[in-house]
């Protein structure tokens, strides 16, 4: 279809995204690709609009102008469900679950869809193999395999968090975006956190939002800056250390930054 | 022409009433994001505390002491019922308001007996105002408009002059905010929710007597005043002005469009004959539909713009 | 404290099923005692049990049985109401009583007729105080049904009939409820007032939503500009004194002619709006003759203490004529008296009344009364205690009232 | 095919349909027949209102519009069945209001459903003053004041049965009610019911895992508006009338009661709550007037106390069960029990002296009162020891339970 092997391997591409509330300019043109397969880090100071690029690409916000595409195929201010159905799923840095289903429902749900199911009330969950199969997994490899029958709301704040990935990663999308996985950690559930992402993205797209200079420099193939709605540099970790313009604007000024 | 000048005169006299009404409620449900189900009951208390209090005192006093009752059964209800409920979430809040929409009502039945009692327009306020053409318009009405625009008045001062309206206003926009400031929330909550109520029983003194005190006139009023609520906008006291006025001059004036289908369907050439099956649903007129068309106009607002007139969110 | 010892005796009786004894007749009385209409129902309960406290004391009944009164309360719905007469089967129940709100009358008597063909060994009667609709006597009609109130139409007939005679009014104006009841005032309203009256202009004819209406002036506001000089309605409850108080306070002159007014709380609430200009058409007041009034006395002095004055004529008709056919049909059972109510007649306070055969329509005198101030000279009794009451301006007699019947029995 | 033929789940369900096969023998009079009938009847109901506000998280005002609908269309159908214009046998009826309650729902929830929480609530109560209103107006179809009646005996006896005597008319209901029970059951084990848990717990995030909230609660309202329609025809069949009050606001309003009384929180709460509801209305409407009242009081008090209402008092104490902890509870509760009562007691002697006092006026009963007054006081100040005895107990037993979870 006239699809070159350079649009094929890029899993996401914003083109000129803008976005503004009102008369507050939140995104300013941001052009980024992410290639299938990398870890994208994107880091920025607080208000540089990183969560609303976030909210854009999944389809929360409507973009002001601009475009996205989503492995080629366009996706520009569609319905998130609709988004997500095309493989992007997303975390939330506000712990974003469903409180009073069991921890094993909250990702058997989510598998729910990817499996075909849709809106079925003729086939029994139990009968459901494949989702149980599915979910169990998921549930094995964020490690909270003895509270699958509490209810998320019940759990402590780290394991809402290792939840929260659960969820996104459960229905097996190939595109994992996730909004500062581990803000509020200490420094042993943040090591953990990083040794879950890492397991649970093998072989997947990520572009991930992140504060702690650790974790990013300890997982991203390649690191995004966004300052004040614009993306100032790209780059693997070696070469945005050295970048001047990174250092002046973020760098130098702010290297811990808590809530956006 | 005398017709329209006198419907014009009853439709601002009866929507000014449904603003008295429909004022607390927007306060309320704005601050607390509770829809108060119960709040046509306190209107309903305003017009017996006053029925009572009058026989004591007069209806002068009672046109003050009726509503401080009503704003103190108000603060006690929020104080050891809705805030207790509070953390269960909105539903619940809702649903406690519903109930207690039915305790108020049997505890008035309890008190007063079913049938209506006989509270009167004083005698200082019973004569004609002015003849316009040949219609007498009465005194009472006039002074309702009064009290109700004096009202209107008083809370805009409130709320912009007053360190306590300060802080309801602002609470009616950020919330949040206004607890992260440190303020008495909870407190103000009873208060908003007390004077809301209050509100409600004022125009209960001042409806009562001019239409009639039964335990039915709760149920009446009670779901118009929602619907003036969510047309006006949610925390919008303009909002519920406009609605106000606008359904007072929907209700009033659609009485007098005898228009119904058959109209329509004569003007085309076709006569439908009163045997016919269908003559009984075709004949109806717009008069007849006029108090069921507020709700057809919330529930198209709901649909079309959720957050109403003037509002600025959505719940 | 006795009605508490009755409802005690009535849930125990529904709980264990115990059935009647021989030596009493019961009476099922099913109707609103909770809710909005409650206090409606307990007037007309305390109308049934006077007259049934007359009966016992009399002794007449055969076999010197007593009636006993249970009541059940059906809060005014229709399917409540089933229920309640279960229950009131149950507990033995050979002779119902109802008559607020039209719908449960029609539950009842489709359910009762059912039940009769059903359980043809136990049959019950159901004695219809005051449930308007005229298709209880034309399509709906049963054999177990008995009304003793005059239908709408029968009481538009003898309304028209005294308009026909008030060459001063040229005009009217008809509002009512919109619903089955208030449709069928305003249609029999048009239909017999064209035949008695046809120089007469109907002004205007609206229909409103029952009970929703909190302001009356829009509709008085069009009444004056119609030019109208009366009011025929069916309103009854607030949806007939807001009308009232908000055409006074408008200063409209206007004539109302009403079929409700004399309910409870009706004159007290309208108060000195209504003097002189409110008509009512009933099948009995207390100011037609001296035995009405005695009537009324009797039941001021038997509750003096309640707010309500005497009201249902018809309750006392339909517990006098039960009376009756009991006595000259020598039995209690329904299936006797039944047959014996079928054409019985009897001479009331107000006349002679007697039940048509055809449809089991009490026909009866029916007497227009206006709202007037009492005083010593005028000799009328008031009610409720603000110096007003009724004073009659014309009586129609029962033959013509007489309506032509659809009604078939099965 | 573990789940739901799991041996447990067996037991349950056959003991259910064991007691519905039962009930009839123990209470045998008219009245207890009819009143069986009738909680069958609301069971359906309020099942299907708790797929709204339970598991969707829906607060709908007008859920008898579809009980309602699904009534008149069953009474016209069963009257042209009379009339022999078609034939279905009465049994099927149900699938009649269930399919006109489904059309409906289908048609006004594609409007309504696309925001939850309080725009739903007042969408809902609009249109069921609309619909309440037009079915005064239109008396071709609703039957005015008289409403449409119908007769149950119209259709052919099958296998000798003519639901001419209400045993039949119970257990045809029973066993539509069992049905329904059943199915309503398997809708929240299916990935639908599931889902609809999501929606109402974060529609959101549900948007977020491919579902679309809207659609998914513009589903489970038509459904439930089947099964409201499936109840509603039952109600036509067992009273053989349907008149407008079916449809109006009470209608409405008593099944949230039903449901949030009962507890939304459990599958099965809805049912208590609808057989305590139509025992209250019904029995206690016997004994006294004041009826609504403690209806309404009684509302108050689950809502304040226990807002997931009775089915959860009793979830609450399944891990104490398990954990043989009961014994220990006891004491307070008994203590708690007998001062509630003596308090319960004053209440309701004050109540019964205000009604009788004003309906028959001049009643002097000082002994009652003061005796009433002294329970109220004496009883509520020992009945707030013993809850604050009940609750040190809880804290004391939470450690334990928590294991027991």
């Amino acid at each position: 279809m006239g699809l070159g092997d350079e649009m094929i391997s890029k899993a996401l591409s914003l083109v000129d995204v803008r976005k503004q509330f009102g008369r507050t300019k939140i995104i300013n043109g941001v052009n980024l690709d992410i290639v299938n397969g990398e870890r994208h880090a994107l880091i920025g100071p607080n208000g540089a609009g990183k969560s609303t690029l976030f909210n854009l690409i999944s389809g929360r916000f409507p973009l002001s102008s601009g475009s996205i595409s989503l492995h080629g195929s366009e996706i520009t201010n569609k319905e998130p469900q609709v988004i997500n159905r095309l493989g992007l799923s997303r975390s939330f840095q506000i712990t974003n679950i469903f409180p009073k289903l069991t921890v094993f429902e909250n990702l058997r749900c989510s598998v729910f869809w990817a499996l075909g199911y849709r809106y079925s009330f003729f086939r029994r969950v139990s009968a459901l193999r494949d989702a149980r199969e599915s979910a169990e997994q998921t549930l094995a490899m964020i490690g909270l395999e003895d509270r699958r029958e509490k209810m998320a709301g019940e759990l402590t704040y780290a394991e809402q968090r290792a939840l929260e990935i659960g969820i996104t990663i459960a229905s097996g999308a190939n595109v994992i975006l996730l909004d500062e996985p581990t803000a509020g950690m200490s420094r042993s559930e943040t090591d953990a956190a990083v040794a879950l992402i890492s397991r649970v993205t093998e072989g997947k797209t990520l572009l991930m939002v992140e504060h702690d200079m650790g974790v990013v420099f300890n997982i991203a193939d390649r690191i995004s800056v966004l300052v004040y709605g614009e993306v100032v540099a790209t780059g693997t970790p070696a070469e945005i250390r050295m970048n001047k313009k990174v250092q002046e604007a973020y760098l130098g000024t702010q290297l811990e930054g808590d809530e956006e | 022409m005398e017709f329209f000048f006198i419907t014009l005169l009853n439709s601002l006299s009866y929507g000014l009433l449904l603003f008295m009404l429909s004022s607390g409620l927007t306060l309320i449900f704005s601050m607390m994001g509770v829809l108060n189900f119960a709040h046509a009951s306190f209107y309903m208390l305003g017009a017996y505390f006053a029925y009572q209090t009058g026989l004591v005192f007069g209806f002068w006093p009672a046109l003050f002491l009726a509503p401080i009752l009503v704003g103190v059964v108000g603060a006690l209800t929020e104080r050891y019922g809705l805030r207790k409920v509070h953390k269960f979430g909105h539903v619940a809040e809702l649903l406690f308001t519903f109930g207690l929409a039915y305790v108020i009502e049997e505890v008035v039945h309890l008190i007063w007996g079913r049938a209506p009692v006989d509270y009167r327009i004083p005698e200082s306020l019973n004569f004609t105002l002015f003849t316009l053409f040949n219609t007498q318009y009465p005194a009472y009405r006039a002074f309702m408009m009064l009290v109700s625009v004096g009202m209107l008045i008083s809370l805009f001062l409130v709320l912009t002059k007053t360190r306590i309206g300060m802080i309801v206003q602002a609470s009616l926009t950020h919330p949040d905010m206004v607890q992260a400031l440190g303020h008495n929330v909870p407190r103000v909550f009873m208060l908003v929710f007390a004077g809301g109520c209050a509100l409600a029983g004022l125009a209960g003194v001042l409806g009562g007597n001019l239409f009639i005190t039964e335990p039915g006139m709760a149920f009446a009023v009670g779901s118009i005043v929602f619907v003036v609520v969510v047309l006006g906008g949610m925390g919008s006291l303009v909002g519920a002005f406009i609605a106000s006025l606008l359904i007072g001059a929907i209700q009033t004036f659609s009485v007098a469009l005898d228009l119904s289908f058959l109209d329509l369907t004569a003007a085309l050439g076709v006569v439908i004959d009163p045997d016919s099956k269908w003559y009984g649903g075709l004949s109806i007129t717009i008069s007849q539909t006029a108090p069921v068309l507020p709700y057809l106009l919330m529930v198209l607002m709901l649909i079309v713009r959720p957050r109403g007139l003037m509002g600025t969110r959505e719940s | 404290m006795r009605s508490l010892y009755l409802l005690f005796i009535a849930v125990f009786c529904a709980l264990v099923s115990c059935s009647d004894t021989n030596d009493e007749v019961v009476i099922g009385y099913v109707e609103g005692l909770s809710g909005p209409f409650a206090n409606i129902g307990e007037v007309a309960l305390r109308h049934l049990e006077l007259e049934v406290e007359a009966v016992n004391r009399s002794g007449n009944l055969p076999g010197s049985v007593r009636m006993r009164i249970l009541p059940f309360d059906n809060k005014t719905n229709p399917q409540e109401a089933l229920l309640a007469f279960r229950a009131a089967l149950d507990a033995g129940v050979d002779y119902v009583f109802q008559g607020n709100s039209s719908s449960v009358a029609t539950a009842l008597t489709d359910a009762i007729a059912k039940h009769n063909r059903r359980n043809p060994s136990n049959p019950v009667i159901f004695m219809n105080y005051a449930a308007l609709d005229p298709a209880l006597t034309n399509e709906h009609c049963e054999q177990s049904h008995f009304r003793f109130d005059a239908d709408v139409n029968m009481k538009m007939a003898a309304l028209t009939e005294y308009i026909a005679v008030r060459e001063d009014i040229e005009s009217v104006y008809l509002i009512n409820q919109d619903y089955s009841y208030g449709q069928a005032v305003a249609t029999s309203a048009r239909s017999m007032l064209k035949q008695k009256r046809p120089d007469l202009r109907i002004a205007g004819d609206d229909l409103h939503p029952i009970g929703r209406i909190k302001d009356f002036s829009p509709y008085v506001a069009k009444i004056k500009s119609s030019g109208a000089q009366a009011i025929v309605t069916g309103n009854w409850g607030s949806d007939l004194t807001l009308l009232i108080k908000s055409a006074r306070q408008m200063g409209v002159d206007i004539d109302f002619f009403t079929f409700n007014v004399g309910m409870t709380g009706g004159v007290s609430t309208i108060g000195e709006a209504g003097i002189e200009r409110v008509y009512q058409i009933t099948n009995w007041h207390a100011n037609i003759n001296e035995q009405t009034k005695n009537n009324a006395n009797l039941y001021r002095s038997r509750y003096p203490d309640v707010f309500e004055d005497a009201y249902y004529g018809s309750v006392r008709r339909a517990v006098r004529m039960l009376e009756k056919a009991m006595i000259e049909s020598d039995s209690t059972s329904p299936a006797d008296v039944g047959r014996a109510l079928k054409n019985m007649s009897l001479t009331d306070d107000t006349g002679l009344v007697s039940m048509r055969e055809d449809n089991h329509q009490l026909l009866q005198p029916l007497f227009v009364s206006k709202l007037v101030r009492i005083s010593a000279e005028n000799g009328l009794i008031g009610v409720e205690d603000v110096g007003l009451g009724f004073e009659t301006v014309a009586e129609i007699y029962a033959e013509k009232t007489r309506m032509p019947t659809t009604c078939q029995f099965e | 095919m573990s789940e739901i033929l799991n041996k447990g789940r067996l037991v349950l369900w056959g003991g259910v349909a064991f007691l519905f096969l039962l009930l009839p023998f123990v209470f045998s009079g008219g009245f207890s027949l009819s009143m069986l009938s009738q909680m069958g009847i609301m069971v359906i109901f309020a099942l299907s209102y708790n797929m709204l506000l339970g598991q969707t998280g829906l607060l709908s005002f007008g859920h008898a519009v579809y009980f309602g609908l699904g009534a008149f269309v069953t009474a016209h159908a069963i009257n042209f069945v009379e009339a022999g214009a078609f034939g279905l046998p009465i049994s099927f009826m149900p699938l009649v209001g269930g399919m006109t309650g489904l059309l409906f729902s289908l048609i006004l929830g594609f409007v309504t459903t696309r925001r939850p929480g309080t725009p739903f609530a007042m969408i809902s109560l609009g249109i069921a003053e609309m619909v309440a209103a037009s079915a005064l107006m239109f008396t071709t179809f609703f039957g005015g004041e008289g409403g449409i009646v119908t007769n149950r005996t119209a259709g052919e006896v099958i296998l000798g049965i003519s639901y001419g005597p209400q045993i039949q008319v119970y257990y045809l209901i029973a066993v539509w009610c069992f049905v329904s029970m059943g199915l309503m059951f398997a809708i929240t084990r299916t990935p639908l019911g599931r889902i609809a848990n999501a929606v109402r717990d974060n529609p959101e995030r549900a948007q977020f895992i491919g579902y679309n909230p809207t659609r998914v609660r513009w589903i489970m309202m038509s459904l439930a508006g089947f099964f409201a329609g499936i109840a509603g025809a039952l109600a036509t069949i067992n009273y053989e009338i349907i008149t407008a009050e079916a449809l109006g606001l009470m209608a409405s309003g008593n099944v949230v009661l039903m449901a949030f009384i009962g507890g939304i929180g459990q599958f099965w709460g809805p049912m208590i709550g609808a057989v305590l509801v139509t025992l209250l209305q019904s029995a206690l409407s016997n004994f006294t007037q004041a009826w609504l009242l403690y209806f309404g009081l009684l509302f108050l008090l689950i809502i304040l106390f226990s807002p997931g209402g009775i089915s959860n008092l009793i979830t609450i104490h399944l891990p104490v069960w398990r954990a043989g902890a009961v014994k220990r509870l006891m004491p307070s509760y008994g203590f708690a029990l007998l001062t509630g009562a003596i308090t319960l007691i004053g209440v309701v002697g004050v109540i019964e002296l205000l009604y009788r006092g004003f309906l028959f006026g001049g009643v002097h009963v000082a002994f009652t009162w003061i005796v009433s007054g002294l329970m109220i006081s004496i009883g509520g100040f020992f009945l707030r020891r013993a809850i604050r005895e009940v609750k040190q107990i809880w804290e004391d037993l939470s450690p334990e339970l928590a294991r027991w979870g």
